[in-house]
This record gives C-alpha cells, structure tokens and sequence, in this order.
C-alpha cells in the first residue's frame, strides 16, 4: 500500500453540476490499493504559477479499468486550471495518500452525513460499506442482519448539486437529503437529518461525515452526545502531502496532527474545533 | 565516462551536490516510499531544539506567486526524543546527514549541539539562525555580525563535528554576517533561508497565516538567493551552501556557477518529490554534455566582465 | 451610491489611491493610447537625476518565476530637460504628478529638488533612495537611517512640496530607516523598491543581465512587500505608499488593508495596460460590496489576533 | 494609427514546420492598421507564470477577414505554452507597435534577406512592396521599372525551413535560398546570396534584413561597404513594448534607443553592434 507518484492519463473532465467537475484519471496503482477517505495530491500545471499541488479525495475507483475518480468544485486559480485540462493530457499524481476510513469489525447501522462537496469521499465509502454487506463479509448474528443498513444524509445547496443519489438507491442504501433553499428534501441544514435519525437509531450505530468545518463540529457534537462513534473527514491547506512539511496540521487532544498522513480521517472526539 | 558529482563540503564527503533543505524533507523517512534516499547527496532535518516544541497554529502554509509562505514555528521533537527516535532510522540511510539546531537562548543552541555531539551517524550540524517564524528563534542572532558569530563560536566549542551556519537574507549587508560566522569557526555557510512575508484575506481581512507573516520560499525568492551566494561566495574561503528556488537542473547549476559548492532543495520537494532525481540527472547531463569531468570544477565559474 | 475613492496624502489630494510606480509609466504619454491617464489617481515619473543619464547597457530585464529583474540604471533626461520637455505635457493630465529623484550624492539631491521646486504642476516629489542599480544611485543612502534621515533633511530644506522617501526592502530593519526619514520631515514613505537579484544563463555561463545584478519586481515580491508595509505602517505617523507586486484590486486590498493609504502599481503596467483601471474598478466594487463609503475607512483594518 | 489592447481570438494555431507555428488572431484593429516591421506584444496566459507579454512581428495581415498571422518558433516557456493554445480562445494582444520598415518613396531593386524566423516581418514587406509595385504607385520612369524587383533571400536550417517560397514566387519575387546543411539551394549562410547579389546589383537598391544578430551585423558591413541603404529589423528582450521602461534599448549611433519604440527597424548605419 505504498505511494506512488505517476502520470495519470485524463480519461474525462466534466462539469456534472454548476462548477462541480468529475475527473477520470488513469492511475492503476493508486485504482489497487486506495481506502475511502484516502486522497491524491495533484499537480495541476507544470510551471511555477501555480506552485503547489491540490489534495483532492478519491472519490471512486474501479480497479479493474485502473481508473480514480475525482470530484472537485472550482473555487480557486488552481481548481479552475484544472477545470481547464482535457482528456488525453497527463497530470502529476501523488497517491494514495492518508489514513482513510477506519471500516468497524462489527457490522450496524453506518450514518454517512455529507455536506456540499464533502460527498466526495463518501461515495467510496458507502461503495465498500455496501459491497462488503453483500458479500455477507461481516459475520453477524441472524437477527442483527436486518439492521445493518447504510443511511446516506446528503446536504447541499440546492437540489441541481445533489449528484448520485440514484447510483446509491441501486446499490441499496437509503438516501435523505437536504438543501438550503428546499428545492430538494428537508429545507435546512443535513445535520437535521442527522439529530432525525438519531431517534431512530439503533444499536451498533457508526457516523462518518465529510463537509464544511461548521457542519463537522456539530456532527462531532451530536455523535458526542450520543456517544456514537464518528469519524470526520478534514481538509487542511498542504504542502507536501507525505507528512513532512507540517503545514497541514489540525489540533487534537492529542496536539497538533497532520491532516496529511495522521488524517484526514479523525475520530470525532479527538478533534478540538476553535 | 560518467562524471564525477561528488564533492568534499566542511569535511563531509557527498556522493553529489544535491541535499534536501531542512523542514522539507521530515526526518528523512516521510519520502521513502517516493524517493530514492540513498541517490542523495544528503539531507538537512527539520530543526531540533532542546524541548519538543508544537509549532504555530494552524493555518501554516499559504501558497502565493511561484512560491509559498510557512509559519511552521520550529515544531519538533526536542533534541533528546530525536537522538532515541529519529536518528536510528535516518542512520540506515546511506547518504550524509546534517541536523538543523535552532534554540531561543545561545545557551539553547550551546546544549542541543552538545548532545548531538555524541550521537552516531550525524554528518554535520546546520546552525539556524535564520528562522522568521518564532520570535526567538534564531532570526535575531542571524540579523547581527555579532550575535551570529556569537552563537556559532559557542557552539563550535562544543562540537568537532563539522557545522554550517544558516544564514537569513532578510538583512542589510549579508557578507559581514557571512564573514562573521566565518570567522567564529563555521566550516561552511548555508544561505538563504526564507524572505519574511505576509499574505491577506481580503474576505475576511485577517492574516491567511495564523502566525500572521511567514517565510517565502521557492521559485520566487530563487533570484534574491542568487545574488546573496554570489556575493557570499566572492568574499569568503568557506564553502557556501546554495539554497532558494531550486527546482530543476539548471536552477542547481545557476547556484554552482555563481559559487555555490553544493545546493539544497527545500519547497521543489513538494511540488515534484522527484525534483532532487532530476537535478542530480540534470547535472550529469550537462557534464556530459560540456565534457566536464568533476562537477566542482564548475563552482564559481560564472564570468562577469569588469 | 458610489463609494467614494478620494484620498488626501501628504497634503496630495489624489482622486483615488491607485498610482502608476516610478520607472514603469515613462514620462506619463508612453501609455497614453492605452490608458486614461485622467482616471489614474496619479502618477510617479521616472528617477530624475541632475544630468542625463544613458543608463546600463542592455539586456536590461529578464523574466524570473513571478517576476522579473530590470536594470535600466537610473536612465533618463536629466532635470532641466524633464522640466522644459517632459513636464509641459504631463501637466496637461488632469492627474497628480509626483517626480521621482534620485542622485550619487546628497548635493545631487538637493539641486534637483531645488530646481523642481519652481516648476509648475509638480504635486509631490517621491525621493529615492532605493534604487539598487547604480552603486552611487542611492541605494546606499536607504540603507542605513543616518544617511537616509540626511538625504530627506537636507531636500526638505529647498522645497515646500510634499516629500515621500521611497526606501529599499533589501535592509535588516525597515522600521528604523522609515522612522528615520519621519524625523527628518518626510511627508509619506513608499515602500517598497525593488529586492536586490540576479540569474545565470547556464550556457553563456554569464549574468542574464549585462548589469550581473538587478531589481526584482512582480507579484512574486509581494508578500514582502506587505510585510514591510505592515511594519512600517504600525510604526510611523505619516501615510505609506504600498507597491510591490500589486496587479489586481484583490492585492491593492490587501496593502491597503495592512496600512497603506495608497498604493503604486509597477510591473503590473506591463503584464497588462488595463491593470490600474482594473484596480480602480475592483476598489469601488468591494466598497459597494461591503457598503464601505469611504475607501480610507479600510486603511489599516486588518484583524490580527493578539 | 493608434495602439489597441484587445483580445484576439486564436483562429487557429498550427505547427507549419518543426517547432515554428503560425498562429492566425482575430483582430481587426490591428489588421486594418499594421505597418511590415510592426509587432504585436501578446499575454501568454492569465497567471503569473510566464509573467511579461511576448513580442512577435507581424507576419501578414488580411484587414478583409480582421486577420493578423504571427509566425513564432517554439524556443522556451513562452512559446511552448502559446503552442498549446487552441483555436477559439482569446490571447490578450496589445498593438501595432513599434516602427516598421520605412518603404522608400523611390523604387529600386529591393533584396530581402530573411535569417531563420526572421523572415516572420520580411513575409508582410515583400507582399507590401509588391502590391504597391503591381498597383504602379511608385512612380519611376519608363526605363527604371523594368529594374524594379523585389529579391528575397531566404536563409534556414534545412529544407524543411523553407516556408512561403511558392507564394513569394506567385506574386512576382525573385527568390533564393541558402541552408545551413545544403538541403536546398545554397550551402552556407544567406549573406553569401547577398554578397553574390551585391555584383548583380542595380542603381536604386535596398536592403531589408532580419535574423540573429550576427546575420544583422553582416548585412550591415556588406551593405555599408557598398553603401547601399539598408534596414535591420533588431530583437531585445522587452517588458512594457511601449517605450515606458526604457528596458529594450540597443546600441546606436545616438546613444541607447529603444527597440519598441524607436525601433524594431533601424537603419542599419545606425545600430553599434559589440
Ligand atoms: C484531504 C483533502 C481532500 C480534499 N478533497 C476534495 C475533493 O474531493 N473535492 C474538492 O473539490 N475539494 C477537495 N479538497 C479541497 C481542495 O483541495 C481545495 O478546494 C483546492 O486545493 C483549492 O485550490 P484552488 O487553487 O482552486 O483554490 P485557492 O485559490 O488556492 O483557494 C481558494 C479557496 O480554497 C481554499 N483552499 C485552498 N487550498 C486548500 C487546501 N489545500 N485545502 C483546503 N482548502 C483549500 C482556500 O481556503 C480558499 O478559500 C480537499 C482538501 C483536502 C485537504
Ligand atoms: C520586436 C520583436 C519581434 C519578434 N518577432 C518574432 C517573431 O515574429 N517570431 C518569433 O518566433 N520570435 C519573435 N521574436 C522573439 C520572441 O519574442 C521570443 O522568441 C520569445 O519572447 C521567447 O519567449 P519564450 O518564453 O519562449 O522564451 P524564454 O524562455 O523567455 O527564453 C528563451 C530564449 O528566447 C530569448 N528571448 C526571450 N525573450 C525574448 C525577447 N523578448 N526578445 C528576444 N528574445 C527573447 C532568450 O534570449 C532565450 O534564449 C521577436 C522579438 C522581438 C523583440
Ligand atoms: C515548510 C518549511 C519549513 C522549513 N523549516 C526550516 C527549518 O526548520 N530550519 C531551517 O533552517 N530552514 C527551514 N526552512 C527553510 C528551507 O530550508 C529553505 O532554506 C528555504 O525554504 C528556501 O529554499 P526553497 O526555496 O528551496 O524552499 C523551511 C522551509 C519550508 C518551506
Ligand atoms: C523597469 C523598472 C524601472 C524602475 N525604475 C524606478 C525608478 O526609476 N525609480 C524608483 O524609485 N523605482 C523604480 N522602479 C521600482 C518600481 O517603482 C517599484 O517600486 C517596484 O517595481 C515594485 O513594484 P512592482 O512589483 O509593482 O513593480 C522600477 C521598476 C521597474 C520594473
Ligand atoms: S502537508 Fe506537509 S505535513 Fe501534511
Ligand atoms: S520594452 Fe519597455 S521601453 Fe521598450
């Protein structure tokens, strides 16, 4: 499970919603091996404006056409450069980088709250969580079975950004959004989802959340409340990327951590929001 | 015939001129997986002084024009925690190491080379006093001919290991610090670190740094670098480390022509891990190319007409 | 309701806070075609000195990562010529006009000055003690308060019209030399000129730059620049001038937010004519944005946690 | 004749040769305008890597279809990025700038000597020249016209080099070629046609050169030699274009001038080479 730094080949770049582009790229190695949650570290051009690379979140794989996905908003110089590279050409790619989603050895009921472009990372996890329910990988007693369920609380602008929702429903989970002007679902903030589902859950509960900071903290309260286990996806400015640099650090009970190479996935409660 | 990279600096022999920068290459092991270790000619640690210390909050780095700002703030393990943890682990590299010390207090700097001192496998010590991120952290004794030679002379006292002095730009006369700490015993003299900097979010209108200003390093700064070895170079014996900018081959030979004996790569690592590969091929090449046999016959070659 | 850009600095009124920096607008017609100078808040000339001057042979620039290195070495056509030639015409733009100077001598300063100070439409005088291409050409005279508080002193004695020192960032403590030319009775203090650099050409194995060492300009000096400003503004009493690396509206925020209570646009001129309409433009969006009616409210707002 | 900045749509941008592109702008303004000799100063990109404008002759202009061509080679960062630059994007273009070639009020024997890309302008003058010549707008006596000519020598590489050669020769020029490596025509530098042609040469003649500086310095002894009146059209590294920074300047007889302004064409008596 090593990093590589490789060529990756631009199978497609589209835009699939308002300033929100999805990027196929050929990477067959980092396709292999790479977790939920884990990232790649992009070089978007190849001269010194910009200079750094972009951390960006593996948002699918499929291995077996060695392709990564990506799924970025354009919110700055370097996102919308990249927004601007076209299929064919090679992008500089450093990966998988991070310690992803830590998967439960027991089996329940699994909360993914995604806020805005958060939902990147989620759908490779929801993809695994799924999948390995399939495959009946986790051994649980009969009467457990029934419970185990992912429930994918998706929060968005409004209703144009909610993106896979059907690819989910096909592979089985159970979908509830929210969007700030209602167009879509409950008006109002997803992690009022998240405080709805909260009366119905049921035993062996798991949270994980990816999205804004403000939205983060408050799904860390409510799991905290709950004393549900939750893991959070960060985002913090980078550097190298390879935990070397010590740009990238979020501070934890811990002390400071790297988001890079300690993260980006944190359980909930070691986090200390400001 | 392949040419000869190797060079001899302070005493410490390298397999080629071309060594990763402090504070950008960990501890040695963070680009294991991505770089062949080993094919360097060295690496600088991140800095040690003598309590671990945390570092500034968070946001620390800032990207801005062909170059970036860093408030890191000195995080590291503390002296002792590196000797026992780290050390081991670089000490299995087959390539020169050299420990960056910083410390608020002459005092400080004094007792972290002491305990260096004895430990295995350290190639040479690189003197900080040049960081603009922790008030007293060393950016106050490299601003001052006096100071700097002060804390290199204490220092030397305490080691024979062979020490550079990491000189900051940020300073009016660069030579009479250089040749200061010349003087005070250094064996060699690094320069430069970072440019101090600032950056604004005009949305918010605060600092982008949490530490407000940081220190500019990479492509952009790569000029003012020049012109310090050069005029570093023309005015003292020791050999001068050459730093800033440098991302490519023909950045390394920039350095070398203008009097730098070998060259350290710090913010090229993060844009391209395989930077330092393809300077240390970009340098073969030209050697080749130029029929040069030893790679330090082209240090401080530039011609300048007078 | 349209936010109003008017600022007054030393005793200058100028229609909004966006200047053309000296050396890089010519003469004030050279843009003529391209922009209204009539909407510019002013200009700076070039470096006037009392002969005229051929300047440095060429190339005078080159190009580095985010900027670019010039030395034109104090090029121009001397005092009385500039007065009897260069002065009827931009007189004629209903702008303020600021005349750069610059000398190898305080004498030289001073009969400069005293034979500006008659002529008509001059506004402001921008003293010059910065520039790092003529070793006489006052880059030594910035460099250290003494002389910097002598050179603004004795030019402050044969003129009434306001006075700013323009200073050099290539100096260990700004803030002394700033003060230093406050005391001395300059009105305004711009900051910064341009950083000491230079850069090799591999292959001729020669300076890119016949003068081997130039300024560095761009938006790859801007975080020092802003660092300067900051400094300098928090302080001295007297308004600062932020140049340095300012292309868009977003950067000319950024100095003015940091201290600055007007801001010169240098090597922006060249990447793109429109550069200083552009910023014009941007000032009075983020006003409106903001419901800010006055762009002098921001000066200095910049929230730093304590 | 006043100078514009607008932004030229790429009409297209192409590879002619090895490494030499001929990019064809949208522009009416400078179309309409343009005088041979004449340059367009262009941005690159929007970032700030490569920071300063480009300067590039104009190579033809078609004011009928608002079309101007720049005939550029690929030698560093700049060029190899307008390279990739493709058709329908727009390219930040300030001109027409500088001071063209100075057409004599009196008709002659006209040798073009064009070194390598330098004979990007040389392209714009021979077709000016001999439209003006076709139009009979120059008027000579009866006897002199049959001496009119306009003489173009081409010097390049190789064979490959060789562009417009067909289409000189469709309007009348008389032309010939020297390359370095004899793939056509000449073996050795275009000077040696020029000393050739200096013994076939008739009364009323002039010389138009462009190409490396030591082409130029060349050009300007034979033609000082013979004292033939002789323009060179000169290269500096430029930042403003517009006379502003005074960065561009080369040596002259008077002093330092400004290539973009006072310049790029000089008389050739004038230019102090080192
Ligand atoms: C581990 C990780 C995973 C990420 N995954 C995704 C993803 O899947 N999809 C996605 O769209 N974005 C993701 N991001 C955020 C993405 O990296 C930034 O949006 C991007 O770097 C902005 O670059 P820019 O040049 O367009 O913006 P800039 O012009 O550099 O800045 C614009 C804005 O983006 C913010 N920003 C800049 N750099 C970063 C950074 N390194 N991290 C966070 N914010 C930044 C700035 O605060 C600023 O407000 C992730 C970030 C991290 C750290
Ligand atoms: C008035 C004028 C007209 C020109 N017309 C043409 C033309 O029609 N076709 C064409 O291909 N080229 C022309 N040039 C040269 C062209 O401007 C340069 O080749 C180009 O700017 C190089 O940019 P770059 O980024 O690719 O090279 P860089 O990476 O910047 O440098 C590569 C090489 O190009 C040279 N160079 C860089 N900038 C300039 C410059 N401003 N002037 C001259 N040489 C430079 C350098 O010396 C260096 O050797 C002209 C130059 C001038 C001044
Ligand atoms: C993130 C970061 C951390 C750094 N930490 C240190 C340090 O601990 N000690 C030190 O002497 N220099 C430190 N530096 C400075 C570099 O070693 C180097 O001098 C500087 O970055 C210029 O080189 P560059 O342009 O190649 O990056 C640091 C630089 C960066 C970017
Ligand atoms: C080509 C050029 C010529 C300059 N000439 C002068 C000068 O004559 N006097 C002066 O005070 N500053 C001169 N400067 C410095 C600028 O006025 C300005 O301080 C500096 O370029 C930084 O601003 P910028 O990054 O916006 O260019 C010159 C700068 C350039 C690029
Ligand atoms: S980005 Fe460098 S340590 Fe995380
Ligand atoms: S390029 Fe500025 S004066 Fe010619």
């Amino acid at each position: 499970m090593s990093v590589v730094q490789k060529q990756g080949k631009i199978l497609s770049n589209l835009e699939v919603a308002p300033s929100i582009f999805l990027l196929n790229l050929g990477l067959p190695q980092v396709a292999e091996t790479a977790q939920p949650g884990q990232f790649v570290h992009l070089r978007i051009g190849p001269l010194s404006d910009p200079l750094l690379r972009r951390p960006f979140s593996i948002h699918r794989t499929k291995p077996e056409e060695a392709k990564v996905s990506i799924l970025y908003q354009v919110v700055g110089r370097g996102t919308k450069l990249l927004s601007q590279r076209c299929s064919g050409e090679k992008l500089d790619c450093l990966g998988p980088l991070g310690r992803g989603f830590a998967i439960p050895k027991v089996a329940g009921q699994f909360i993914l709250v995604a806020g805005g472009i958060g939902i990147a990372p989620l759908i490779f996890l929801a993809e695994t969580l799924l999948r390995k329910m399939g495959n009946g990988k986790w051994e649980v007693e009969k009467e457990k079975r029934k419970k185990m369920e992912v429930v994918f609380l998706m929060g968005a602008a409004s209703t144009e950004y909610i993106l896979p929702e059907s690819e989910l429903l096909s592979w089985g989970a159970a979908v509830e959004v929210a969007t700030d002007d209602g167009s879509k679902g409950h008006r109002g903030p997803v992690t009022d989802l998240l405080t709805r589902q909260m009366d119905r859950s049921v035993a062996s509960c798991h949270i994980f959340a990816c999205g804004p900071e403000g939205m983060l903290k408050e799904v860390a309260q409510i799991a905290g409340q709950q004393k549900i286990p939750c893991q959070i996806c960060l985002e913090q400015r980078m550097a190298c990327g390879v935990g070397a640099c010590l740009g990238c650090v979020v501070k934890t009970r811990s002390g400071y951590r790297r988001v890079c190479v300690d993260g980006p996935v944190f359980p909930a409660g070691e986090v200390i929001f400001e | 015939m392949r040419p000869d990279l190797s060079v001899n600096i302070a005493g410490i022999r390298l397999k080629n001129p071309v060594l990763a920068a402090s504070g950008t290459f960990g501890y040695g092991t963070e680009y294991a997986d991505l770089v062949d270790i080993n094919r360097l000619g060295g690496l600088v640690t991140k800095a040690i002084t003598l309590e671990p210390r945390e570092g500034s909050p968070p946001p620390r780095t800032v990207e801005t024009a062909a170059g970036m700002l860093n408030a890191i703030g000195l995080a590291n393990v503390g002296v002792d925690a590196f000797i026992k943890e780290k050390m081991p682990l670089l000490h299995k590299f087959n390539t020169a190491v050299i420990v960056n010390v910083a410390g608020s207090t002459i005092a400080e700097y004094v007792e972290v080379v002491r305990r260096l001192d004895g430990c295995q496998g350290i190639d040479g010590l690189e003197i900080n006093i040049s960081c603009p991120n922790v008030k007293q952290g060393g950016f106050l004794f490299g601003s001052d001919p006096q100071t700097a030679a002060k804390v290199i002379g204490e220092t030397r006292k305490v080691t024979s290991l062979p020490l550079i002095a990491k000189l900051t730009p940020n300073v009016t006369d660069i030579v009479s610090i250089a040749r200061a700490t010349e003087e005070a015993g250094a064996d060699a003299i690094s320069l430069i670190n970072t440019l101090l900097g600032m950056t604004i979010n005009v949305e918010t209108k605060r600092p982008k740094l949490a530490n407000v200003t940081g220190g500019l390093s990479g492509p952009a700064i790569k000029p003012v670098a020049l012109v310090m070895v050069w005029k570093v170079a023309g005015a003292v014996k020791v050999p001068v480390v050459g730093i800033g900018g440098i991302l490519s081959g023909k950045d390394a030979l920039e350095f070398l022509l203008t009097g730098a004996s070998v060259v350290q790569v710090g913010t090229g690592n993060f844009v391209d891990p395989q930077c330092m590969m393809k300077i240390i091929h970009g340098l073969e090449q030209y050697c080749q190319e130029k029929g040069i046999a030893k790679i330090s016959e082209i240090v401080g070659t530039l011609e300048v007409e007078k």
